[in-house]
């Protein structure tokens, strides 16, 4: 399967998401926030909660209201781990407790501090590279199951339920497992501690959760001969933090999409911008694919007529991405059809959009999600929809597959619900493994046409984008119609502009290099 | 049988054909299925037929049943708890309003709690509207605030204080352990407490909403899937008038 | 969509394929059965039962113990009109009601029957070309549906509940309604009469049963502006009998098959053969399609290995209804894929093998059959199955499309089985509707080579028949495996050699034409 | 609730989930919803959501129904009527009826009726088998006669006389009109009327044949849908040998 593109066009689409993302790249550069400091403390191995607030957060409410999170907490941390030779979690332990107040330590020579803050960096990335290590070795012990890998999703609230549902998918042939979020804990300003069993239309993301499952998967893995990978979510007040928790547990694959935190959730353009670089930097150094939100761009729109918006939003989001270091097989963009099924031909266009994704993003480990909008309460016609969908996503050979559910427009899968979705899926996968290389479309056909002006299409708009200005374009609804203050949504209060004295030696790749070769 | 009586219909009158289907947290055996068949006898199945068992792993399975019931409903005899809604069409409803009301209609939108979804409640008040039918705000008559969602429902008081609404209009989607109720609830609560309440046409809609929730949380109406802007209208005349009327 | 086959190989099957229809041909033109007789009466307008008993059975029975039924019914009837002056159904009455026996009235000279024979003749196929044009301008009077057919069955048993059903079916979109008959009708040697409501796994076939489907049929044609066809079934002992009653009462397509009697009914295949040649001569006259049976074929054997066997048979019925007079537009060659849904690329030979049936016989109504041996009582895989199975008939632009059930390997269709099904064909139909246009298979891929070898292997199967002669390799089990004797079967004795004043100008082309004229 | 009791699971423990589908002869209307609610209660369904309502023409109407049951089974106090049947091998088989039985077991098979399937008898019987296993012509120590289809019972009673059967294997796979049981039962009477019914081991199978259907015609075993040639051949030789020693 292949269109006939112009490869130009797409070459010159890449360039100017290239200079939007530069545009971002260059107005968050000299910004930090909580969540990104929050992150580093996370780095540094502090853990624990006081009255149900983390440490972390009372560390960087602390500096914050001190006035001093400009340096950046690490330099506080540093300072004062050279003022009183305690490991990170002892200085946290005693700030939390008000044994000290980091700010009224002795201030070392900056030289000294930023020794300290590398050396402290260089451990905590060693240490998580020996984890990396590890993942790895179990990973290449199985064989890899057929392409593309079938992801689903399970919701109950519950961890507990949430692993037992999960494990019941991996024997019945799932290769990725999500844990969908208590609704709105992408609001939150701080992550959760602790195992959890209530959760609204999902279950909360925390550390003791993601180990929960992480265990369970694995334990599943040795009774499936299959890797089965862990997913979550990243998008959301904490970006950068959560970002932190899936290295520390080891997660494969994470959500991941400012545009989605600030088009869906409201969230401050510049927090979540900020908090995503780092969050890809992390994820990118650790090897964990991110996946884009772009399904969620045509959900409230026509999704005939606007779909060139998910391109647009591919594009910038893989030089997003690319600026935070991440190589190409790590970006799974993400994309959805969701066209009305009453639309005449409707399949011929969603498999148009699909192949005109993949072949776009070849090296991209796209994530193609099913039909949700026009799905209804009967669930034997969302059934037939998602066995087509299933069989579009085979055909044009996209890398990993969300499968749709026949009760979407219900609930969260019950366990019956996303069986019955893997056996049309194993099904298709089986029945249709050679279609991308046995079929075509025909040239210059309606498929073409469509592709080429989807193309155009997107070029137009980020052209439209570049001339604005990024912050402008997203204020004036360029996504989706939906307009977004630039000082407005939630998190604006926790961005702040970096001192002189700031400090992240995380983002040194000296320091990265070092720590990598420490692991070996 | 009365002639009003009705039984479900597989292939012919009165043979009460039904489908069933479900999961057990155990593997398949000679006993889950006896279990299974079993719970279908229960339920008041009869000529059970268990047309397909199947282990999921990790010790679930998966049952589906055809059988016929016994039961029949006198249709006739049904309590409709809402007559069927008469209808206005968009003049007769800022007719209505410009002469009965001699004030255009204060109307607020919100999807409350930590809901996201917008669209069901965009379908009944953006101008674009749904199904063909322009929303609210194309109304002469209406004068519009949409809140948009994830509103605190102390935010829904507060506005509704300040702008002196006649019709509040709150979407609800996510139900998951009855997160809806509790934020219906609330809001009618808070406005009660505020002295606000009987001032107020307060109306939910979404998905899992019907007449009883509206009913079980305080409030005048709930609509359901497919609603139109033009139903939602309608309803809002006819309780003003009748509000009027009440008050004379 | 084109598969690159050997034109000169196709041409080749069709030249070995006349050859064995022209050794069937030979060797049933000196035979006549009793259900040609009895069918022959049937157009005379003879009708009525005497002790569940029909008359046509009766009249038959009587000269063939007479041993007079070598000159053929016509003889006898046009004799006895000639000698009492009446019409055939008084002289029917009479014989029954013994108030005289044909085979004793005095025999008119040949030339004379042979006058009033054709006279009967032409006034019956007049009266019945006028029915016909009635039906072409209802048929006319609507606008032709989105190719292709939607072809549904009911099955309750009961002809009012039929009806209900059937009606229900056009509402929601289907195009043709098939009545399935009560178990084993075939294997009966006269056609039951008047309406009837109870039956096994289907309802008898009656022309009382005929009549009032049709009503409803043309009635909900009104409703819902979309002319409905009118389905059943000719196929068992009284093939030719159960063509006639289609043309009277205006049915639109026969299922018809000589072949499926003599394997799956276990009917003599000289018998069958014969009756079928009459039916099939009539229904052309007509111009009412027949389907044929092949989709049987590879129900009980190895349906990917064996597959051949289809184009075999319908390479052989083409040629048989061709020289019953069928022009190619009426002879709806039947198909089916039943492939292992565990095979891999299953898919792909599915759409192969449609597209083969398609382009070997671009001019007939193809009907394609679901899959059905395969499924189980998990109703969601198959409904599945099936909308994968609507996806395939669509793109390979067949022409008439039988829908699976989710229900099929359970009963026969409830009411919401049918209406699950046509919802999802429906969508399908409209979602895929350029598909043959848009899309090709890759040239010398596998698809091709899999029709090529499709195709060479039919050939050689065809070879092998016209060297054992067919009525030997029946013997020998070439279809399905299946080994029918000469003489076994049901039926046998039935059939007779006509004599010398055997006479039955409904066969003449004279007065054919003649009746033709008469009723514009 | 005790430690043996399930209920169906739909994303946790004992919610009792099900899933419920069926049509009714009458168009959707807010009568016709009710009725479909009150039909699910009277079934014992608790949390019902009525998912799905459409007219299907015709005064037809199909519904989706989602719910909850209270019903909980106990699995360890189920009865299950047969213990599980315990398997021999193919070479055990031969070997115990040469050692036990000193002489061929003759196995006649047949579709009765105007049944005409085939394929499942074939399996069974055929050397080519089933899921990989040989059938019963394999087995050096059976004798079979496979009648085919579309036979009479009286045919088969005959057969049985004439070549001294031990055994007796039915197909029935059309069920319409309880048409199965009809035939069976008349074999097995028509046997019984011969004295035959005690020499034979009469043993019926098909996708709709169980345990119970073969109790209610009269027959020593029903296989169902999935049966494999060892488990008939196993079962036959347990029959056997119970025999023998009852005789003893
Ligand atoms: C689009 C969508 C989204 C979009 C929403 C975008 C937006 N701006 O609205 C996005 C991607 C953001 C989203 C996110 C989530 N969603 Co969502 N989403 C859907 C989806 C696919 C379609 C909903 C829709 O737009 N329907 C179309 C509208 C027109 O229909 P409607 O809402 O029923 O509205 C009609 C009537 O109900 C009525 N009505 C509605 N509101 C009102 C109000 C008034 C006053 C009146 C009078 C009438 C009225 O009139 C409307 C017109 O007829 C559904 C699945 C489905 N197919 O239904 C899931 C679904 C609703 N989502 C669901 C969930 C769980 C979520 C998440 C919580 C998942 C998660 N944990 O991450 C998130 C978080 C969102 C949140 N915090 O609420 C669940 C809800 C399950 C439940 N019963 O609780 C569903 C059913 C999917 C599923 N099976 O899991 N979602
Ligand atoms: C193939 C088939 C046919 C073929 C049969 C060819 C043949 N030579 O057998 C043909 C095309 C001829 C046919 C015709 C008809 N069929 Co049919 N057919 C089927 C189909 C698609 C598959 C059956 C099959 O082969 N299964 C595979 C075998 C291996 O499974 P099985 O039979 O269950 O056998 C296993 C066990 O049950 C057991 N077993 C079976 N028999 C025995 C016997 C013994 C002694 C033992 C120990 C075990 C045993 O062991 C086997 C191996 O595990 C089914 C639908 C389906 N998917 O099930 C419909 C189906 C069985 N047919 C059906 C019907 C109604 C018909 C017709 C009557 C329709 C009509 N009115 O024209 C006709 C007429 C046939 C007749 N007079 O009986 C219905 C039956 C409905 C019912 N419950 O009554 C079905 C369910 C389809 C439907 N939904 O309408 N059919
Ligand atoms: C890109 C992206 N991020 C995150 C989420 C999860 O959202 P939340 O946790 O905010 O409900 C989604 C859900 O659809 C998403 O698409
Ligand atoms: C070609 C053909 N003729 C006739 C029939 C109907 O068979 P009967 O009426 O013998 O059951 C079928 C059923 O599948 C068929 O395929």
């Amino acid at each position: 399967m292949k269109l006939n593109i112009s490869q130009e066009q797409a070459n010159a689409c890449r360039q100017i998401a290239k200079e939007v993302a530069l545009e971002i790249q260059r107005d968050i550069a000299p910004l930090s926030t909580v969540s990104v400091e929050r992150a580093i403390l996370r780095l540094l191995g502090i853990e624990g909660e006081k009255e149900k607030i983390p440490y972390v957060n009372i560390l960087v409410d602390n500096l914050k209201e001190q006035k001093a999170l400009e340096e950046g907490v690490l330099y506080w941390i540093a300072n004062a781990c050279l003022n009183t030779g305690l490991s990170p979690q002892d200085v946290a332990l005693k700030v939390v407790s008000g044994s000290f107040n980091p700010v009224h330590l002795s201030r070392k020579s900056f030289q000294e501090v930023k020794n300290k803050a590398e050396e402290l960096a260089t451990e905590s990335l060693s240490r998580l590279y020996k984890k990396k290590k590890a993942r790895e070795a179990l990973k290449q012990s199985f064989p890899p199951s057929l392409p593309p890998l079938l992801y689903v999703i399970v919701a109950t609230g519950n961890i507990y339920d949430d692993i037992a549902q999960a494990k019941t998918a991996a024997e019945q042939g799932a290769d990725c497992v999500a844990v969908i979020r208590s609704t709105a804990q992408s609001l939150l300003d701080y992550i959760p501690e602790g195992i959890t069993t209530e959760g609204f239309g999902g279950t909360f993301a925390t550390q003791a959760n993601y180990r929960l499952m992480r265990q369970a998967l694995d334990e599943v893995a040795q009774k499936v001969s299959r890797y089965i990978y862990q997913v979550n979510y990243c998008s959301g007040l904490c970006m950068a933090e959560i970002a932190v928790l899936a290295i520390l547990e080891g997660l494969d694959i994470m959500v991941n999409d400012a545009f989605y935190g600030i088009l869906f959730r409201d969230l401050n353009m510049y927090r979540t911008m900020v908090d995503q670089h780092f969050s890809r930097y992390l994820l990118g150094l650790f090897d964990i694919i991110i996946t884009t939100g772009e399904d969620n761009l045509i959900k409230t729109v026509d999704a005939f007529k606007e779909y060139s918006i998910v391109l647009v939003s591919q594009f910038i989001n893989e030089q997003l991405a690319q600026q935070a270091g991440m190589k190409k097989e790590l970006i799974g963009l993400g994309h959805a059809a969701e066209l009305d099924p009453k639309i005449p031909d409707s399949l011929l266009w969603e498999l148009t959009q699909a192949q005109l994704v993949r072949q776009l993003f070849p090296r991209s480990p796209v994530k193609f999600m099913p039909p949700t909008r026009y799905k209804t309460g009967n669930i034997f016609f969302a059934h037939a929809l998602d066995t087509i969908f299933n069989l579009v996503a085979v055909w044009t050979d996209q890398r990993i597959v969300l499968l749709g559910m026949p009760t979407e427009a219900l609930h969260t899968p019950y366990v019956q619900d996303r069986f019955l979705s893997l056996e049309s899926a194993l099904h298709i996968r089986n029945a249709s493994r050679s279609f991308s290389r046995e079929l075509q479309f025909i040239r210059n056909g309606q498929a073409d046409k469509r592709a080429c002006e989807l193309l155009t299409q997107a070029m137009e708009t980020l052209i439209k984008i570049r001339e604005a200005g990024i912050w402008n374009a997203l204020s004036r609804g360029v996504f989706s119609q939906i307009k977004r203050e630039k000082r407005g949504g939630r998190g604006y209060e926790g961005v702040f502009k970096k001192g002189k004295f700031y400090l992240n030696p995380f983002l040194d790749k000296k320091i990265v290099m070092q720590a990598r070769r420490r692991a070996v | 049988m009365n002639i009003g009586e009705v039984r479900p219909y597989g292939d012919r009158m009165n043979d009460g054909a039904i489908q069933i289907s479900f999961s057990l947290p155990v593997p398949v055996s000679a006993r889950s299925i006896e279990a299974v068949k079993l719970i279908a006898a229960r339920m008041g199945m009869n000529n059970i037929r268990l047309v397909h068992a199947q282990d999921m792993g990790n010790n679930f399975s998966f049952y589906i049943l055809y059988g016929a019931i016994n039961i029949s409903v006198d249709l006739q005899a049904i309590h409709v708890p809402e007559v069927e809604l008469q209808l206005f069409d968009f003049w007769e409803i800022n007719d209505l309003i410009r002469r009965e009301f001699e004030r255009k209609v204060v109307v607020i939108g919100a999807t409350i709690g930590v809901d996201a979804h917008t669209v069901g409640l965009d379908a009944i008040i953006s101008a674009k509207g749904f199904g063909g039918e322009s929303g609210l705000e194309r109304y002469p008559q209406f004068e519009v605030f949409n809140l948009g969602a994830q509103v605190p429902p102390e935010l829904v008081v507060e506005y509704s204080k300040k702008i002196h609404a006649d019709v509040v209009l709150v979407s609800q989607v996510v139900t998951q352990r009855n997160v809806h109720l509790f934020n219906l609830s609330l809001l009618a609560e808070l406005l009660e407490a505020e002295k606000l309440r009987d001032k107020l046409i307060l109306i939910c809609g979404g998905p899992y909403i019907n007449a009883q929730v509206a009913l079980e949380t305080g409030f005048d109406a709930g609509f359901g899937p497919g609603t139109t802007p033009l139903q939602v209208a309608s309803f809002i005349v006819h309780e003003l008038m009748k509000r009027k009327m009440r008050k004379k």
